[in-house]
């Protein structure tokens, strides 16, 4: 900016410049900007409202468009476009194996404590996997056990029959049911005929895919 | 070279010599003075005379220790290369010399400057590329994104199922490990009857050996008889004792072996 | 996403719709986006790539331009124009004469390492020299060089491109009069005058005819 600002030196750019400029510097700035604002930045004789309408028809229907905020101007991105804006990181996991086991351990066991949950697990059940449960709403606290120490017990909840489609905790098939299920075995359930197998403790005990039965 | 120009170079060494050792700590080592010191040649570094540049550099050694200018131990180390190399370059060379001739050496050496030079060059060209936040402009006003991360946990009934079976199921192997009390192995038996054998010169009863409270329990007493059995036998094929069963079904007995 | 992606359910929306969210999420963010990460945000069945290449050609001569970083895309202020933008200046701290030379071996060289620096400059690297590009996330650790000691390399990132407004390092400038010259070897070529290719360098910066992006 030349000090004798009062003396038209040069021709101003040609509007489509002057656009050019409105447009970097609304681009650029960290807030919003007035139109003097922007006449100051750019070269002598320019004349920013005038580039400005013509911007804004430029971006009009486009991803982003120029507002107006108070009396300064910003570039903002179309408000039916926000939904780009939120990154929904929707990612279905299966539960992982301690917490499934600790919530199938609740359901059938109901109240029960954490110390009863790690006696039937058989390792310790950690604090982190008791929180997700929690956090899902698949598990709750129950009574406090009256025992030395008062523990707390843990009891599925609405949100867990709903889930599971069980009508109460007591629908959970039974031990026997899972075994004639099939469902103690890592592979699959035997053929409903049960012609191979004669009995499913046998299989149960000699583990995964021995197939020198034949 | 013409004479009255290396007389020229030889002032314009002698200047930039002094100049140099007023700011010897501006230079970012030995390599760097020497870049310096190649420029008063005024040649393109592929034809600078080594030999004249270890001149000069030995030079600006010998006045900085004349006006007592501490030097740095790389430069001190640079300059006996140098007068190693200058050596090496004026002598003719000899033949059962190992390694690399002087010229090879020189010929590094001027390879190291003009990479160096170029390596500023270039450092020079980037800095001067329109750069971001100065030519260069990114969004001033971005907009956040934000994350919304939802982890949907699924697991279904027969998840569950297989879960709980799973852990009822390890229930079931327990016994191998925890319940022990209708069960004893035969290292058990083995171990009492290694310490009771030797009080036993004469045949005895095996059922005699059964340790106090496994006899009741019919279980317990199968375990406990089993076991003992067994241990009988590996202490048999030890040599520590005999056995002997009278008839089909009558007790079994043992002794300690005496012949020993 | 959806967890039937095999199956379309809608139709994606129509390409000057999907350009619209390409430029909107390029003008919501100050930092380079690669395409998958595009995609990742538009719904379903949208082709970043293509959108990207219209809204490229939208922006030809504009104020803004759609610059290629690496393998990320951003909007950035035309070049001509930085004159408007001298009150955006943060004045950043100046860098060293050290650090300039050690970013530009490395650029140059990369992978690179501390020893190659040393060996370059002819003086010892400084940790903070390092550190200070480290720090401004123009340098990052490179693979170890399979070498006694296994020294780790340094290479330039994506935010040291942005920043010097490459879109590759093979854009470095000079980059090929250097390799031509065999300057960037670490050894004297043979004369052998025709300056041929060596092939240390070859991987780093090999696909010579990159087109160049206007």
């Amino acid at each position: 900016m030349s000090d004798d600002a009062s003396r038209p030196l040069f021709d101003p750019p040609p509007l489509d410049a002057q656009e050019r400029m409105v447009e970097a510097i609304l681009f650029a700035t960290a807030e919003p900007i007035s139109v003097a604002d922007m006449n100051a930045r750019m070269p002598h004789g320019c004349d920013a409202a005038t580039a400005l309408a013509l911007l804004r028809r430029r971006y009009e229907g486009r991803g982003v468009r120029l507002v107006k905020v108070g009396e300064a101007w910003a570039m903002r991105t179309a408000p039916d476009l926000a939904f780009l804006m939120r990154r929904e990181i929707a990612e279905s996991r299966k539960l992982g194996r301690a917490a499934i086991e600790t919530l199938a351990i609740i359901a059938y066991h109901q109240p029960a404590t954490r110390a009863e949950i790690e006696e039937i697990r058989g390792v310790s059940v950690s604090r982190g996997t008791l929180d997700q449960l929690l956090e899902l709403e698949w598990i709750r606290f129950g009574r406090r056990r009256e025992t030395p120490g008062r523990p707390v017990t843990f009891m599925v909840t609405e949100a867990f029959l709903d889930h599971f489609g069980l009508e109460t905790a007591r629908d959970l098939p039974g031990l026997k049911d899972l075994r004639e299920a099939g469902l103690l075995e890592s592979t699959l359930p035997e053929p409903s005929d049960g012609a191979t197998e004669t009995d499913t403790q046998v299989d149960m005990f000699d583990a995964e895919g021995n197939d020198d039965a034949g | 070279m013409p004479e009255p120009q290396e007389e020229a170079d030889a002032v314009a060494e002698r200047v930039a010599a002094e100049a140099l050792i007023v700011d010897v700590d501006g230079f970012e080592g030995p390599l760097d003075l020497l870049l310096m010191l190649s420029r008063t040649q005024k040649v393109d570094l592929r034809q600078i005379s080594v030999l004249a540049l270890a001149r000069q550099y030995l030079a600006f050694v010998e006045r900085a220790r004349t006006l007592r200018i501490e030097l740095a131990a790389d430069y001190l180390v640079m300059a006996a290369w140098l007068a190693f190399l200058k050596s090496r370059l004026l002598l003719p060379p000899d033949p059962d010399e190992e390694g690399p001739s002087g010229e090879e050496m020189a010929a590094h050496l001027a390879f190291q400057l003009e990479r160096l030079e170029a390596m500023r060059e270039a450092a020079a060209k980037l800095m001067a590329r329109d750069r971001l936040g100065r030519e260069i402009f990114a969004r001033g006003l971005p907009e956040t994104v934000e994350r919304v991360r939802s982890i949907r946990y699924t697991a279904t009934l027969v998840d569950l199922m297989q879960a709980y079976a799973r852990v009822r199921t390890r229930d079931e192997f327990r016994p191998f490990v925890l319940d022990r009390h209708a069960v004893m192995s035969m290292e058990e038996a083995l171990d009492r009857m290694r310490g009771l054998i030797g009080y036993s010169g004469d045949w005895t009863d095996l059922a005699g050996y059964m340790p106090d409270g496994w006899s009741e329990d019919a279980e317990r007493r199968r375990s406990a008889m089993a076991s003992h059995f067994a241990a009988s036998l590996e202490l048999v094929k030890e040599g520590r004792i005999d056995i002997r069963q009278g008839a089909l079904f009558s007790p079994i007995e043992i002794r300690a072996r005496r012949d020993e």
